[in-house]
């Protein structure tokens, strides 16, 4: 299926029978956009706007990659409707995010918006979703105001919240024995959440924040942050980085020799699908997330082997994600059976979902953000294995949420 | 914060201005010497980075892939020099601009089709993998001495053939009166093409040189290009000297800029940049043209 | 006491080691013509440049009708009524005839920061961009594009643009050169006419235009002034022979 | 005037060379042969420059064959013009100001096209004394006539077959410009051809074998410096001495 | 009559333009709403570019200080009206022109272009940074502009068509208000600046000064479309004045034809038309994208516009008969 990538079709077809009688249709629906087009005939079609270039390509690929099997291994159709699909490439830019979700939603009409990978991106998409919009399901994209200040009822997200990605981490931490910590996170609106979050519970746990560093995003020069770390002596910090910025922080951490002296923690994303670029550097850093490569339920091993046969890469958390996207849309459109015109009765259906995802229990919150188990790994060879679960049945506030 | 700490932070700040040395030589030398603006130069940092980890992952061998990737750097330089840079010599800054940024946006799109999205990493060779301690807690990698010292000797070797060598003079020549250089007999557009490749495979250098310290991911070059022209126009433009200040000044305020004003530090570099223009229009060493 | 219009006192201009005037004291007067000439390299045009306040000379002293406009930006210098010509033509390639007139001539409106009134509305100014255009002989061309215009013809633009501007004092550098006789006899019959209201400063090689319409030469070598006086004195002198006439030399 | 076609350094017929759209040169034709010394007059402004800046190929002629040893180069890159055995010293001197005197004269030294080294740093240092005890200064802290002897020294040091000299006293005191026309007769000693564009008519007559005269982009004299010499009225038509 | 008949191409594209509402989608109306904000940003540019001789590389600061003033100021108002949000909005990004212009405009060339990266940069940062103007996040705007006559909002702009006639008057007025500028003085001036600056200030005039209102004047008119788009989206975030913005603006004025005033509006029809569909061709679109950009820079300097008259040309030529003889430049 990379293969299949890299050719970059974008309106792509799964559909394996029956194409041919519906293309035509499908052909004219672009023409002639019909607001529903009911009946087991007309496709349903699936917008997606994930990256596919930039920092952040391998996500959007790996979350679509993922989707796309989850929509295979169920015949290629949505509550009996065949599929069609309308890919963009996000590029993780803001400030395109509204114009390319607007092309998703007047001109292409989908019935289904997925994405994005970029919380800002998130943002610009889902205010333009929220509400009228097609039914959204975010598949990775973290900052808590989407399933909070701009939660709707056709808005869902099978990733996490960013609150979910600190707040587990303070008792966490305390239980391993770390009462005096740094916090490093870059200095960005995912970032301070995160940090923001952590401190939510760690400090009434009892612990004390030595000093906060905040550093510029997306900047990856830590030499000097790293030294005033170093001078400031705490048990261990957690900090939150993703993609390069991850990588060069795991490594420039042990390479200044502080893995002896202080522990390193941080949210998933810091040893996340990195292992190969971060090599012995990552051994026994600890992190935070609802998902591990590791985990021995069968629904994950399953899931990871039929993923490398279809792709040829390793599942990571954003293919879970993307996994249970298709998982969640397919249970809505399943209970109304291809009846997209019956909304209220679909969105039921999607939030009492209880999903057997490869990350464990996957349940939805009233605002639509995932409740999932959240667990402490570390790195063991190259691994990320579970040391145990932090938080049972993680939720989020959804501050600011009414609906 | 005691005295150790600030020395320890000094030691970073030269080291990370050596590395901006190394980024902006190869800018500075197209800069000051044939007058284009390369905005691509990040562009040649990240494919730099890109043959490190493609060549190591190959050859299995760090060194080897320096040795392997440097000539296929020097020609991926000739090529852009000779099939776009060089219709630009006698226009406009406005379209070399325009061309480089383009150039960006193609380059970002064959490292994509080349190499994929992933993040790689780089494992740092065995004889330079150790560290040094410093302080109580904290030690200081080899390799980042590597780093220093090869960025030394790029500024020394540099100062060596543009000073010292009759190549070197005719560069310099070049930049002060290309006419001449051709009425004595030199082959003017070949220079050019070889001053410019030779940019092209310091950038890359750079990039190979960072690559194990740093990781290699797509978009990686825009890090490090707008400050390597922070660093170049500081200096003032063509100047290896003021190359290496401009790139020391960088280092020091940017890195204590994170220590003692957090908030500003992003702010900071750029600020500097324009009071130094302010106080001289054409850098610290520029000459007016 | 002559009634000068221009004066320099002492001025030093260097370039790196090189010595382009050399401590230049002059003194210009009023409805003259006062010609500067000298070999290649000798500091005439550094000495304009000086002048016009292209640049700004290391120290000495510029007197204009008695104000001190020793470091004042060319574009004050220009206000105050001394214009110049360019050695290599200096237009607006891309514009007419008209317009490149026009420009100069408009900056003397009060303000030219004018937005929202077509400028071809302004009167006075057209007058102005009129006459110049007359005075050196371009009126029938006004509507070329000034790139397209022969190099005779773009040389007396350079004047036309400069009489725009309606100077006291006009510097004109090498105002003859690259050009055939005929359009030389033109150009030397506008400067004789100019002449007759203005003070003149002129560099040029052209010893039979210079004799012709000069009343006063100043010789300079290697950034000095060699001599300075009438046409007869300089002809009779034999340092000038020999430094630039380049007659009477023992070439041994 | 006695020149075999293959003696020819430098032939060419017919030249038409504009700068933009002004047309300079009027249809020259121009020969010179080895080891013949050349003088080219003419007031300013009448396209001296122009031609041999059209002969080198910096301001390549419309019109017109520029021929090298009796072949065809026009339109060639100047680098390769030169490189048959041409050495230039314009008129501005072309001085590198950010090169030292020594860099100037050995950055661009190489034996002449048929291997001979007669002219290296030695020998030049020698010629030029004054050049021997400036030579760590930059080339834009010289004084005229030492820039003069600079760039004339840089010449040599190509070991040229062809020496074109572009004003080359002009502007300097007269004990220097001694020195810069002793040396010229060296050079012309030596066997070296010369084309040498000067005002200085006596120096000239001295040295030429023959004398061209130009003025408007025309050829309006030629002739040896004996029949120049003789004929007064040419000068102060053309030249206004 | 002869300039009527020149500008017929320009009126039949203003009047393709007014009644496109009336066919396009709605999807399409947003699209082109948006051509037109950028065309405005883009128009702004320039005069800067075009017609003063001033490469920006930091234009995009403007655009997005225009969308930041109206976002900082109303993020929790109940009403937005237009009357003080525009001048507002205008205001910040004249004033940031100013500023940034002061400094320099001190410089020239390569320096010029840098500087005033850097500059861009700095606001990119500080907006980037700042907690209190929601860093990376941006900030939404859940309201859109009132024009209040009575108790009835004459502008409707939350109605697609709406907004589309309001962002076609700004960008028309915004060319009337240019053309006037380059018609008169100042613009003589400001295009003899471009052509030789150092004669214009021998001929008197101080360019400096010039150069700074034209810097402001383009600044503002950025601001207005940064105001448009901020209007437009809802939102705004640093992203808006991130160096990539600023290159692509020169990438369309150029692509457009530059000094031409249309080229601009041209340039920001096939830039963003490209963006828009190159993507459903391949995955590599920016490949493509980025080729096409050189090519122009190598083959076509002057812009798309450019090819306008060889195109009238070709189609007249047979009927004109023969040329007249190219005059001879020289004697």
């Amino acid at each position: 299926m990379s293969e299949k990538n890299r050719k970059g079709i974008t309106r792509r077809d799964f559909i394996v029978q029956g194409t041919v009688a519906t293309a035509g249709l499908a052909a004219a629906s672009i023409l002639v956009p019909a607001p529903f087009a009911i009946g087991a005939q007309a496709k349903v079609k699936v917008g997606i706007l994930l990256p596919y270039t930039g920092t952040y390509a391998k996500l959007g690929t790996n979350i679509r990659d993922a989707m796309l099997m989850r929509f295979a291994e169920a015949g290629n159709k949505l509550g009996g409707r065949p599929i069609e699909f309308v890919d963009i490439d996000s590029e993780a830019k803001p400030a395109k995010a509204q114009q390319l979700t607007e092309k998703l939603i007047k001109r292409e009409n989908v019935d289904f918006l997925v994405g994005p990978v970029h919380s800002v991106v998130g943002m610009a998409m889902v205010k333009m979703a929220r509400v009228s919009g097609p039914i959204t399901v975010i598949p990775n994209a973290g900052a808590d105001q989407l399933t909070g200040a701009l939660c709707a009822p056709n808005v869902f997200r099978t990733s996490f919240s960013s609150y979910q990605m600190g707040y587990p981490g303070g008792p966490a931490m305390i239980e391993d024995g770390h009462k005096r910590v740094v916090l490093m996170y870059w200095n960005y609106g995912f970032g301070k959440q995160v940090a923001a979050a952590f401190k939510k519970s760690f400090v009434p746990a009892g612990g004390t924040i030595i000093k906060e560093i905040p550093t510029p995003f997306p900047k990856v020069d830590f030499q000097a942050y790293l030294t005033e770390l170093a001078a400031l002596k705490p048990d261990a910090v957690y900090t939150f980085y993703a993609g390069g910025g991850a990588v060069k922080f795991v490594k420039d951490f042990a390479a200044a020799g502080l893995k002896k002296s202080i522990k390193l923690y941080g949210a998933g994303f810091l040893t996340e699908g990195l292992g190969a670029a971060q090599g012995d550097a990552a051994e026994g850093v600890r992190t935070i997330l609802h998902y591990a490569d590791s985990l021995e339920n069968p629904v994950n091993q399953r899931f990871r082997a039929a993923f490398k046969a279809a792709t040829g890469s390793n599942a990571d958390v954003y293919a879970v994600q993307g996994y249970d996207a298709g998982e969640l849309i397919l249970r809505g459109m399943n209970a109304v059976k291809g009846d997209t015109g019956a909304r209220a009765e679909m969105i039921r259906a999607m939030e009492t979902a209880e999903i057997d995802s490869p990350r464990g229990k996957l349940r939805f919150s009233a605002s639509h953000n995932p409740i999932h188990d959240v667990y402490l790994r570390e790195v063991v060879k190259g691994e990320n294995r579970v040391v145990r679960v932090a938080a049972k049945a993680q939720d989020d506030p959804a501050t600011g949420c009414s609906m | 914060m005691e005295l150790s700490f600030y020395l320890v932070q000094l030691l970073n700040a030269v080291q990370y201005g050596f590395l901006l040395f190394l980024v902006a030589s190869g800018l500075t030398l197209r800069f000051g010497i044939m007058g284009i603006i390369n905005l691509a130069h990040g562009s040649f940092y990240m494919v730099g980075a890109y043959l490190a980890y493609w060549l190591t992952d190959l050859t299995g061998s760090f060194w080897l892939a320096i040795l392997l990737g440097l000539p296929i750097a020097l020609g991926v330089g000739y090529l852009v020099e000779r099939f776009a840079i060089s219709f630009l010599y006698q226009r406009d800054h406005l379209y070399q601009v325009l061309l480089t940024f383009a150039l960006i946006l193609v380059f970002n799109e064959l490292q994509q089709i080349l190499w994929g999205t992933d993040v790689h990493g780089v494992v740092i060779p065995e004889i330079l993998a150790g560290s040094i301690p410093l302080t109580d807690n904290q030690s200081y990698p080899v390799y980042r001495l590597f780093i220093s010292a090869a960025c030394i000797a790029i500024a020394c070797g540099m100062y060596w053939v543009i000073q010292k060598t009759r190549l070197g003079m005719m560069i310099r020549a070049g930049a002060s009166n290309r006419e001449m250089v051709q009425a004595l007999g030199i082959d003017v557009n070949r220079l050019f093409a070889f001053v410019f490749s030779l940019g092209v495979a310091l950038a890359a250098f750079a990039g190979m040189l960072a690559a194990p310290v740093d990781s290699v991911y797509p978009g990686m070059g825009e890090n490090v290009l707008i400050i390597s022209f922070v660093v170049v126009v500081i200096g003032g433009t063509g100047s290896i000297k003021g190359t290496f200040v401009g790139a020391m000044l960088i280092g020091l305020v940017s890195t204590f800029g994170k220590v003692l004003l957090p908030e500003m530090a992003s702010i900071m570099v750029y600020a500097l940049m324009a009071i130094i223009l302010l106080w001289r229009p054409h850098g610290l060493f520029g000459r007016a043209v | 006491m002559i009634d000068s219009v221009l004066r320099t006192v002492r001025l030093n201009k260097s370039f790196g080691g090189l010595i382009a005037t050399n401590n230049v004291t002059l003194e210009f007067e009023r409805g003259q013509v006062h010609a500067i000439i000298g070999p290649n390299g000798a500091g005439k045009t550094t000495l304009i440049n000086l002048l016009s306040g292209d640049l700004l000379p290391d120290d000495g002293e510029i007197l204009f009708n008695g104000r001190n406009i020793t470091n004042l930006p060319p574009n004050k210098i220009s206000q105050l009524g001394i214009g110049r010509s360019y050695q290599k033509t200096n237009i607006f390639a891309e514009f007419s005839c008209y317009e490149n007139c026009w420009v100069a001539a408009q900056s003397r409106l009060n303000t030219s920061m004018r937005f929202f009134r077509s400028a071809h509305q302004l009167k006075a100014v057209v007058e102005r961009t009129e006459r110049a255009l007359e005075l050196c002989g371009l009126s029938s061309r006004r509507d070329s594009k000034a790139s397209a215009m022969s190099y005779g013809e773009q040389r007396q633009l350079e004047i036309g643009m400069m009489l725009a501007t309606e100077p006291e004092l006009l510097l004109l550098d090498e105002p003859l050169a690259g050009m055939g006789s005929e359009e030389s006899l033109q150009v030397i019959e506008l400067l004789r006419r100019l002449a007759a209201d203005h003070t003149l400063i002129l560099i040029e090689h052209d010893m039979d235009a210079v004799f012709s319409i000069a009343q006063r030469l100043t010789v300079m070598v290697n950034g000095r002034i060699l001599e300075t006086g009438s046409i007869e004195r300089i002809r009779s002198s034999q340092a000038v022979q020999e430094a630039y006439l380049g007659v009477g030399e023992d070439a041994v | 005037m006695a020149n075999q076609t293959q003696d020819l350094i430098i032939d060419a017929q017919g030249l038409q060379t504009y700068y933009g759209d002004s047309h300079i040169l009027h249809g020259i034709s121009f020969s010179i042969a080895r080891g013949e010394t050349l003088s080219l007059m003419g007031r300013n402004g009448m396209g001296k420059t122009t031609l041999l800046r059209s002969l080198l190929g910096l301001t390549p002629p419309r019109e017109g064959t520029v021929k090298i040893y009796g072949r065809d180069m026009t339109g060639a890159p100047t680098h390769k013009i030169v490189r048959q055995g041409i050495a230039f010293v314009p008129e501005d001197r072309g001085i590198f100001p950010n090169l030292t005197v020594k860099e100037n004269l050995v950055m661009t030294s190489r034996p002449g096209p048929d291997g001979r080294k007669d002219w290296d740093l030695k020998r030049v240092l020698d010629t030029f004394p004054r050049l021997a005890q400036r030579m760590n200064h930059m080339g834009n802290h010289l004084s005229g006539g030492e820039q003069q002897m600079l760039t004339v020294g840089r010449a040599l040091m190509t070991n040229p077959e062809l020496l074109i000299l572009d004003e080359a006293t002009e502007g300097l005191a007269p004990l220097i410009r001694k020195e810069i026309w002793s040396v010229v007769r060296e050079i012309k000693a030596s066997g070296i051809a010369a084309v040498i564009v000067d005002k200085d008519l006596k120096a000239l007559l001295e040295l030429a074998d023959r004398n061209i005269i130009i003025s408007k982009g025309q050829i309006v004299y030629e002739g040896s410096s004996a029949d120049l010499a003789a004929n007064p009225e040419i000068h102060t038509r053309h030249l206004g001495v | 009559m002869s300039a009527l008949i020149r500008s017929m191409p320009l009126l039949a594209a203003l009047l393709a333009l007014v009644l496109f509402p009336q066919f396009g989608s709605e999807y399409y109306v947003g699209l082109v709403s948006r051509i037109l904000i950028v065309a405005l940003f883009a128009l702004s540019l320039d005069l800067l570019i075009g017609y003063t001789g001033l490469v920006s590389f930091g234009h995009a600061a403007f655009y997005g200080i225009g969308g930041y003033a109206l976002a900082i100021a109303f993020q929790d108002a109940s009403v937005i009206p237009l009357w003080q949000a525009l001048p507002l909005s205008l205001a910040a990004a004249a004033f940031a022109a100013l500023v940034i212009g002061w400094i320099s405009i001190r410089t020239s060339g390569v320096y010029f272009i840098m500087l005033t990266l850097a500059m861009a940069q700095m606001f990119f940062y500080f907006f980037f940074e700042s907690p209190r103007y929601g860093g990376d996040d941006g900030i939404f705007l859940f309201l859109k502009p009132v024009l209040m006559v009575g108790s009835e909002d004459i502008l409707k702009l939350d109605q697609e068509n709406n907004f589309y006639y309001f962002a076609l008057s700004c960008l028309v007025a915004s060319y009337l208000l240019l053309l006037m500028i380059l018609r008169a003085p100042f613009g003589k001036v400001i295009k003899a600046i471009k052509a030789n600056e150092h004669r214009v200030r021998a001929l008197g005039y101080s360019t400096s000064g010039y150069k700074l209102v034209s810097f402001v004047i383009a600044g503002t008119l950025a601001g207005l479309a940064g105001f448009l788009e901020g209007v437009h989206s809802g939102y705004i975030n640093p992203s808006y004045m991130s160096w990539h913005e600023s290159g692509i603006c020169i990438a369309i004025v150029v692509l457009g034809g530059m000094g031409t005033l249309y080229g601009p509006i041209v340039g920001a029809f096939i830039i963003i038309l490209l963006q828009n569909f190159l993507p459903e061709l391949t995955e590599h679109w920016q490949l493509l994208f980025g080729g096409i950009i050189i090519a122009v820079v190598l083959f076509l300097p002057r812009g798309a516009t450019s090819l306008y008259p060889h195109l009238r040309e070709l189609i007249r030529r047979p009927q004109r008969g023969e040329r007249e003889p190219q005059e001879a430049a020289d004697d």
